[in-house]
């Protein structure tokens, strides 16, 4: 059971909060080709070790933040509010 | 099977047990080569499976199996060794029953015993969906010639009576898919099965070698790799090997392993975990799941019950385990068996898993020329090991796609033509 | 509609006890009155408190800072109407009455900490979550509002989830509290 | 009754005023209370407690405490019990385990005779053929003979144990003397403390020493109890550190229950465990009455029991010297000591039962009945290796040592080093200060950043440097094997001959062979015989013991029962404000999700039928209802269902469908507008949460400029749906303040109203049955009063509750799809019917590009209704839509149902595109087997295409 740093709350037990994984930026849905669209919605980085994700504080204070987190040791640092 | 292989049989044991003579090593130590005609990253049961019928099935020998580890290390030796080929679409049905073909004659194709135990395998229904899709799963079995049907809880009872069925618990059991053929094997043995028949037909199994990078020309990224590209060969941390094509069987290390040839996946690694029990007299006599409850659980020949789960909902490359799975595992199972609360938990593992969107692997060529991926295995490579080596090496021999796998191309997530077993999936064990 | 009966989702008589040192009580029926807002509008800077501390408005009425630009203000039953009248509505704010939406109860005593910590991993020390501390959290597994409000000098929580959880998070704070003396009433049961 | 009972020691835990029964293989025993199973026993003179796993060799006592691989036993319904440690309790029903017929005389012990067959990997390499023999035969013979307990299949404590959260600032895992000293210190220092002591008291060591270390031990347990700060667990494992220091503890003390699982977050973890003493490996080396230094020890002075009449001890370390004296001292003839250090040995004992004769290194044997070994020590590093670390071994002193850990994680007392007790405690002392200066760091930093927290008093503190003086590393030989052969691995029957073997067969590394022998994959884990292993893998390598590595020890660190990890069974259960009212009537639940609802109250095709032809009330509370506010709800809604929605007027309400990204079917469901800048949107009833988190990540993430509040009001909302043709001649009589006219109400509409006197009820015109229907939402605290006066008062029309199989079949009728159930995770919106909605015309809707995509696309599966030629077959739901006689799949049934009105047969299906045109005739495959012929409708609709019914 990691600690989440929420920026409201202070570290939190992550399973009161939603994991939605690495932050990807979504393209113009306007504009965007198939291929840039699908790059989004399926490829990820995955890589082992520092990565930008995205945590929702499900049980707290319901705010979408990002965070670094290390996937080689579970190491986070940073945090910001999206 | 063997050109200069020491055959395993009743008799040797009798010999050895007389004269207390030492066996043979099942693998040889062999001495690097500069260059093969195909180098396989990943010494697990994917890759030992396709450099044995790349030398087998197609005479292509000159293969090298490098791994950073030991054989097996991966998820090979910390799955829980359940094969089965009850799967949702028409092409996974086909894909796996290969694989269960191919795993009924292993112990004399390898002449090694994997201890194949084909004890029926119930996926347990909760709910009235679960039991439509046990009913789907079924029906598309059934026409595809597989053994399965849904069966009632009485039924249920009779084949594995330590389940409660009673209809008043949290989540009574309406039901369950029962395959009879579907079993557990010895996951070690098959690994070393394969690797010792695949050194015994000249291939080399180069453990403690890590590829650190995978050589390309002519590519659009940088160094010459990524799409339009080919593979020359790879570095490793015991030396440069060339080679003109690479197969990466590197399971939850697969992302890091392909953006060595520039070549992006839609995967991500999340760990999947298991835990044991210390021995009891045996009384759990099929392998039982439960996708409502996350759970499967089979009791080895040792008394011990083995247990897995769904992958963590949390990406990782860390291999620690948690508390939580543990408690979640516990607490479904004895919803399943009330009866064995004082059991004691005596070991909790986990293995890498390279999950994909739609539950399905990346199989094939791809857009760098020579380097091949047989990778997004998730939860179920073990399962598809043989198969999965089979088609590979038929692939790699040929130049051509094999039929088997033609709907798992990696150009499918550009196509946006997804396989939908995810439905099944929800925990597919 | 003061000739309906308000039907709260807990149909229990409060719960002690016998040494007093927990009590357990169904709060349902009490006001509850959500406003969001930014902190700059006339409802924020009226209702003052931040995310996670509450304060007593002179008229009795609890207002919480139950999220980062959201408060929840707990009222005595039937006072919706002038609560959500004293909030200010200019600018863009909503306030919506949440006394239906909501399940609550109360715990106190000496040992409610003890009962809590058995269901509910937020850290309950005086420093972590001193008296008039607001938070959230999983309580028995259900998403829970919490506020610390001490009563007489004694450890006492409002502990509210959404209205249908009610009957399940009633029993199993009171199964936490069997432990503590609490005799689990007839019909209840978190089997 | 006590033969080996000696006269009282100064130490000795049990209560000789007290007389505790128990039983032992159905025989009648006696000890005292402190006694352990296995203490009673050996008073009473049992030798033998068990049979080994694979030979079925005689077993006794070995380690004598938690570890010892000899004395797993069966208690009542309770297996594998560690008598070396569990305390005995008045009427205990002890027997042996892994036996057959019986310990004395026991069937199993053929293997024995075989075992040279027998060796590592023996079963790889025969029985491959025939295959089907494996599993037939010769697998059934060979689960007969597994170890292990039994289960007691009619006792159960699940859901029985409670489980605890914690939040120490140090937690120290042991309980010696110098876990004792950290706790103290940390506790002087402002933390607050969990210590926490696998036996069931402090002390250690200390415990089984001699008077001064007792003195010594009796200040310290008044210490720890005196101070306010150190909350102590006794008889309780740290059983896992997970990642930042998730601590799990398994606490068997608790006086109600005899499990407790503790879930601490510590700023500080102290591994503080001591040594475990490590068996020498030589011929016999399993034989009842070879006993370690520390067992004796324990023995003779915890439980006042003389282990034997005549003993040889072999010696490396002051531990045996002392053995050499506690045994004296209880009368023992010590028939000789070999020192080790000097190059004595021991190379075979002989005897079945127990001890009877000891061969010399130096050629000599000597008669004894007892074998005391004390020739090293292993760190149990678990909690080490838990927090990433991997241990590094030391040749000097011949035991692994910490390496590099985290700052959250220290180690004190013997595993870090050796010393005399007051430099154990100064350590201890040094790295509890240590510990709460990092925790107090911590505990500052989660003060500042939560919301709730009192702002911390003070600075920062300072990071504080390790400038502990490390423990020293007295010398100690490699005493791991003789010149015999000898077991290893005591609970797996595995020798070092068999590990031997198994590295010449190229099983060469730690982890290779572990898998390949079993070694240290048995109940003990590891504990007494990893070490060995990786010796004897030096040896076969012949490399050094450094560069052989060891196995990752996993948690936890030693068993924990399934029912304590379970804890209590908390599954929420979510329940409708006439959830009561249903149960009191009649009513058949249905579990769906979290919700508990009715299925039926009785026939569910009358209650159908009587939505048709009269007026039915069903709950659908469970709905997912978000309320919705502010200025800019119309673009949040036109961003994430897949139609329109700019023009929406208030007081009309529409369907909706989402999608996901890819564009395939997430949710559905209605949305109205009641004002200007209010809406309310429902959603599936599983999918609530869900779609709450979708807007709540559009409104934070990409639309932080919209403003819009959602409220979730599922609860607070009860939803009542009234349907049927008379459903308007009921509201009349109840409905204040709105005119139910079809022209001042018209299809599709919402108005707000009283109802039966409630106010501030929202009432939407809209049907998921196809009949004349409205759907109430009512605040729940009044939602039995009005549930109740519209049966009341409509009783004349024939009211009547419904439940949610006669509304199945009502959709069904109507044609209206399911998601996730007529839809699945590959469709598409436009070919799940929704082609007509979907407006390709917009700058931004979830999935848009996906979506487009799909339009192009003409071999995706279409959904069609579909009705039997046989009216009377009812097709299961999932039956196959195959090409004729052949095995060729077209299509699947998604639902279907017998319909009372229609009084036949009707379905939904996905189907091949090219047999989605009406009137197309399809084969389905039955359950059974046979197969029938259906045609594809026209619409999805089975009644009334055109919606005449509803729009009345």
């Amino acid at each position: 059971m990691i600690l989440v740093p929420c920026p409201n709350c202070g570290p939190r037990n992550s399973s009161d909060l939603r994991n939605t994984g690495e932050v990807v930026p979504r393209p113009d849905a306007a504009t965007a080709s198939l291929s840039e669209w699908r790059s989004y919605l399926y490829l990820r980085d995955n890589p082992a070790g520092w990565v930008t994700e995205t945590w929702y504080c499900r049980s707290g204070c319901r705010t979408y933040f990002t965070i670094e987190r290390n996937t080689a040791t579970n190491e986070v640092r940073g945090l910001e509010r999206t | 099977m063997s050109r200069h292989g020491y055959r395993y049989s009743a008799g040797k044991l009798l010999k050895h047990g007389v004269t207390r003579g030492d066996w043979p090593r099942m693998w040889s130590k062999p001495e690097r080569r500069d260059s093969y005609d195909v180098v396989i990253v990943g010494g697990g049961l994917h890759g030992l499976a396709t450099a044995y019928y790349l030398a087998k099935n197609h005479g292509i020998t000159n293969v090298a199996v490098v791994d950073k580890g030991y054989l097996g290390g991966g998820g090979s030796g910390r799955n829980t060794a359940i094969v089965r080929s009850n799967y949702l679409t028409p092409e996974g049905v086909a894909f796996y029953d290969r694989s269960l073909q191919l795993y009924n004659t292993m112990a004399s194709d390898l002449n090694l015993n994997v201890m194949l135990s084909r004890r029926g395998h119930l996926t347990l229904a909760h709910t009235d969906s679960a039991l439509r899709t046990m009913t789907w799963r079924a029906e598309v079995n059934k026409l595809l010639d597989i053994d399965s049907s849904v069966i009632d809880p009485e039924e249920v009872k009779r084949l594995t009576p330590s389940l409660d069925v009673s209809s008043d618990t949290r989540y009574p059991i309406l039901g369950a898919l029962y395959h009879p053929p579907g079993g557990i094997v010895r996951h070690d043995a098959v690994v070393w099965g394969y690797a010792r028949a695949a050194d015994h037909l000249g291939v080399h199994l180069l453990q403690d070698t890590e590829v650190l990078d995978i050589s390309c020309s002519g590519g659009d990224g940088p160094d010459g790799k990524g799409p339009g590209g080919r593979v020359t060969g790879v570095r490793t941390s015991r030396g440069d090997i060339s080679a003109p094509v690479v197969v990466n069987c590197t399971a939850g290390w697969a992302s890091l392993i392909s953006n060595m040839a520039g070549v992006p996946l839609a995967i991500t690694t999340h760990p999947l975990q298991a835990a044991v029990t210390e021995p009891c007299k045996v009384f759990l006599p099929t392998v039982v799941v439960s996708g409502s409850l996350h759970v499967y659980v089979s009791q080895t020949d040792r008394g011990e019950l083995v247990f897995g789960a769904s992958v963590d909902p949390i990406g990782t490359y860390r291999v620690n385990g948690t508390l939580e799975f543990t408690e979640e595992l516990a607490g479904h199972v004895l919803e399943l068996m009330p009866g064995i609360s004082k059991m004691r938990l005596m070991r909790q593992w986990s293995g890498l898993c390279d999950m994909t969107p739609d539950y399905s692997p990346i199989m094939g060529f791809t857009a760098v020329d020579g380097y091949l991926v047989d990778v997004g295995w998730g939860t179920y490579g073990f399962k598809a090991g043989p198969v999965a080596g089979e088609t590979m090496a038929e692939t790699i021999a040929t130049g051509r796609t094999a039929d088997l796998i033609a709907s798992f191309g990696i150009e499918r997530f550009t196509e946006g033509d997804l396989v939908g077993e995810k439905g099944a999936a929800a925990v597919g064990h | 509609m003061s000739e309906i009966d308000f039907r709260g989702p807990v149909d229990s008589v409060a719960l002690s006890a016998p040494d007093g040192a927990i009590t357990l009580a169904d709060e349902s029926s009490c006001t509850k009155v959500l406003v969001r807002g930014a902190r700059k509008t006339a409802a924020g800077i009226h209702l003052k408190v931040t995310y996670g501390r509450s304060r007593r408005r002179k008229d009795g009425v609890l207002v919480c800072g139950s999220r980062p630009g959201e408060w929840t203000l707990l009222a005595e039953p039937g006072r919706s109407g002038d609560v959500a009248e004293s909030i200010p509505s200019e600018g863009f704010v909503s306030i919506v009455d949440i006394t239906h939406g909501r399940a609550m109860l109360r715990i106190s005593g000496r040992d409610a900490v003890g009962a809590l910590a058995k269901v509910c991993n937020v850290d309950l020390a005086d420093d972590m979550t001193p008296d008039g501390a607001v938070f959230s959290g999983s309580v028995a597994k259900v998403t829970c509002d919490l506020v610390r409000d001490d009563r007489d000098g004694e450890r006492s929580y409002l502990i509210s989830c959404e209205r249908s959880f009610g009957r399940y998070l009633f029993s199993a704070v009171a199964d936490a509290c069997v432990e503590f003396g609490v005799d689990m009433p007839p019909g209840l049961s978190i089997h | 009754m006590s033969p080996r009972r000696i006269p009282s020691r100064p130490g000795e835990l049990i209560d000789r005023s007290t007389t505790v029964s128990f039983t032992w293989n159905g025989r009648a025993f006696t000890g005292h209370q402190g006694d352990t199973i296995a203490s009673a026993l050996a008073a009473a003179g049992v030798e033998i407690f068990s049979r080994s796993m694979k030979y079925h060799r005689r077993r006794g006592i070995f380690s004598a405490n938690h570890w010892d691989p000899n004395l797993s036993v069966q208690v009542g319904d309770e297996p594998n019990v560690r008598a070396g440690s569990r305390r005995l309790l008045e009427g205990m029903q002890v027997s042996a385990q892994n036996v057959w017929p019986s310990l004395r005389f026991d069937l199993g012990t053929a293997n024995q005779l075989v075992g040279r067959f027998l060796s590592a990997g023996f079963y790889y390499k025969t029985f491959m053929r025939p295959q089907f023999l494996w599993h037939s035969l010769y697998q059934r013979i060979l689960r007969k003979f597994a170890p292990g307990g039994r289960i007691h299949w009619n006792t159960s404590t699940h859901g029985a144990y409670d489980k605890r959260y914690a939040h120490p600032d140090v937690l120290i895992a042991g309980g010696g003397p110098a876990g004792m000293a950290a706790a103290l210190s940390a506790a002087e220092a402002g933390a607050t403390v969990m210590l926490v002591e696998q036996e069931p008291e402090l002390g250690g060591h200390l415990r089984w020493g001699a008077n001064d270390d007792l003195e010594v031990l009796a200040d310290l347990r008044s210490a720890v109890e005196a101070s306010p700060g150190i909350e102590v667990l006794v008889d309780s494992t740290v059983s896992g550190r997970y990642d930042h220091n998730w601590i799990a503890i398994n606490q068997r003390s608790h006086p109600l229950a005899p499990e407790r699982l503790i879930k601490a977050r510590a700023g500080s973890l102290v591994v503080a465990p001591g040594l475990i003493e490590r068996p020498y490996v030589f011929a016999g080396n399993d034989t009842p009455g070879v006993m370690l230094a520390g067992a004796v020890r324990r023995l003779t002075n915890l439980w006042a029991v003389r282990p034997g009449d005549r003993a040889v001890v072999l010696t490396a370390s002051s531990e045996g010297d002392s053995a050499v004296a506690d045994l004296e001292s209880a009368g023992v003839e010590i028939v000789e000591v070999l020192d080790a250090r000097s190059g004595a040995d021991i190379v075979k004992v002989d005897g079945r039962g127990r001890v009877r004769k000891v061969h010399l290194g130096d050629g000599r044997t000597l008669a004894a009945d007892l074998v005391v070994t004390a020739t090293g020590w292993t760190a149990p590093t678990s909690l080490l290796n838990m927090a990433g670390d991997r241990p590094v071994y030391d040749p000097v002193a011949a035991r692994y040592f910490p390496h590099a850990l985290p700052d959250n994680v220290l180690a004190t007392g013997g595993i870090t080093g050796d010393g005399s007790i007051a430099e154990l405690l100064a350590h201890g002392r040094e790295t509890g200060e240590l510990a709460a200066a990092r925790a107090l760091r911590i505990r500052h930093d989660v003060l500042t950043t939560t919301a709730r927290s009192t702002s911390p008093k003070g600075p920062r503190p300072e990071t504080v440097p390790d400038d502990r003086i490390p423990l020293r590393r007295v010398p100690h030989p490699e005493c791991y094997r003789s010149s015999t052969h000898g077991l290893v691995d005591f609970s797996e029957d595995i020798s070092s001959k068999d590990l031997m073997q198994a590295a010449s067969e190229g099983f060469d590394s730690i982890e290779l062979m572990k898998r390949y022998t079993t070694v240290t994959m048995g109940p003990s884990q590891g504990k007494l015989e990893t070490v060995n292993a990786a010796s004897v893998l030096a040896e076969a390598r012949q490399v050094d013991m450094a560069d052989v590595g060891t196995t990752v020890w996993r948690p936890p660190f030693s068993p924990i029962s399934l029912g304590a990890l379970a804890g209590r069974i908390f599954e929420p259960v979510r329940r409708s404000a006439l959830q009561d009212w249903h149960e009191a009537n009649g009513a058949v639940n249905l579990l769906a999700g979290q919700w508990v609802r009715p299925d039926r109250y009785g026939d569910p095709m009358a209650e159908a039928l009587n939505v048709r032809n009269n007026v039915g009330l069903i709950d659908v509370t469970p709905l997912g209802k978000l309320d919705l506010r502010g200025p800019d709800v119309p673009k949040l809604l036109e961003l994430v269902y897949v139609n329109r929605w700019q023009k929406l007027k208030v007081g009309r309400v529409r369907y909706g469908a989402m999608v996901g990204e890819d564009g395939v079917v997430s949710d559905d469901g209605v949305t109205g507008r009641l004002a200007k800048d209010h809406y309310l949107m429902t959603t599936t009833s599983s999918g609530a949460g869900a779609v709450w988190e979708m807007l709540e990540d559009w409104l934070q993430t990409y639309r932080s400029d919209w403003e819009v509040h959602v409220t979730p009001v599922t609860g607070g909302l009860t939803s009542i749906n009234v349907a049927g043709p008379r459903s308007r001649d009921l509201l009349e009589r109840l409905v204040g303040g709105v005119d139910l006219s079809a022209d001042a109400f018209p299809y599709f509409s919402v108005r707000t109203g009283t109802v039966a006197g409630v106010a501030d009820c929202i009432i939407w015109r809209i049907g998921f049955t196809g009949e004349l229907s409205y759907e109430l939402h009512v605040p729940s605290g009044h939602a039995l009063h009005v549930w109740e006066s519209l049966l009341a008062t409509g009783s004349d029309l024939g009211a009547a509750p419904f439940g949610v199989e006669a509304q199945r079949i009502l959709r069904l009728e109507k044609g209206h799809y399911i998601v996730g159930q007529d839809t699945d995770g590959l469709s598409k919106a436009p070919t799940a019917g929704l082609a007509g909605l979907v407006k390709l015309d917009k700058e931004d809707t979830v999935g848009l590009p996906e979506l487009r995509a799909a339009f192009d696309r003409t071999d995706l599966p279409v959904l069609v209704g579909l009705q039997p030629d046989d009216p009377t077959v009812v097709p299961e739901e999932a039956c196959q839509i195959v090409a004729g006689d052949s095995n060729e799949i077209l299509g699947r049934v998604t639902s279907s149902r017998m319909s009372p009105t229609l009084g036949r047969s009707i379905c939904l299906a996905q189907v091949d595109p090219k047999l989605a045109a009406a009137g197309t005739s399809v084969t389905v495959k039955l359950v059974d087997g046979s197969r029938i012929t259906a045609t594809v409708q026209e619409h999805h609709a089975h009644l009334d295409p055109e919606g005449e019914r509803q729009r009345v």
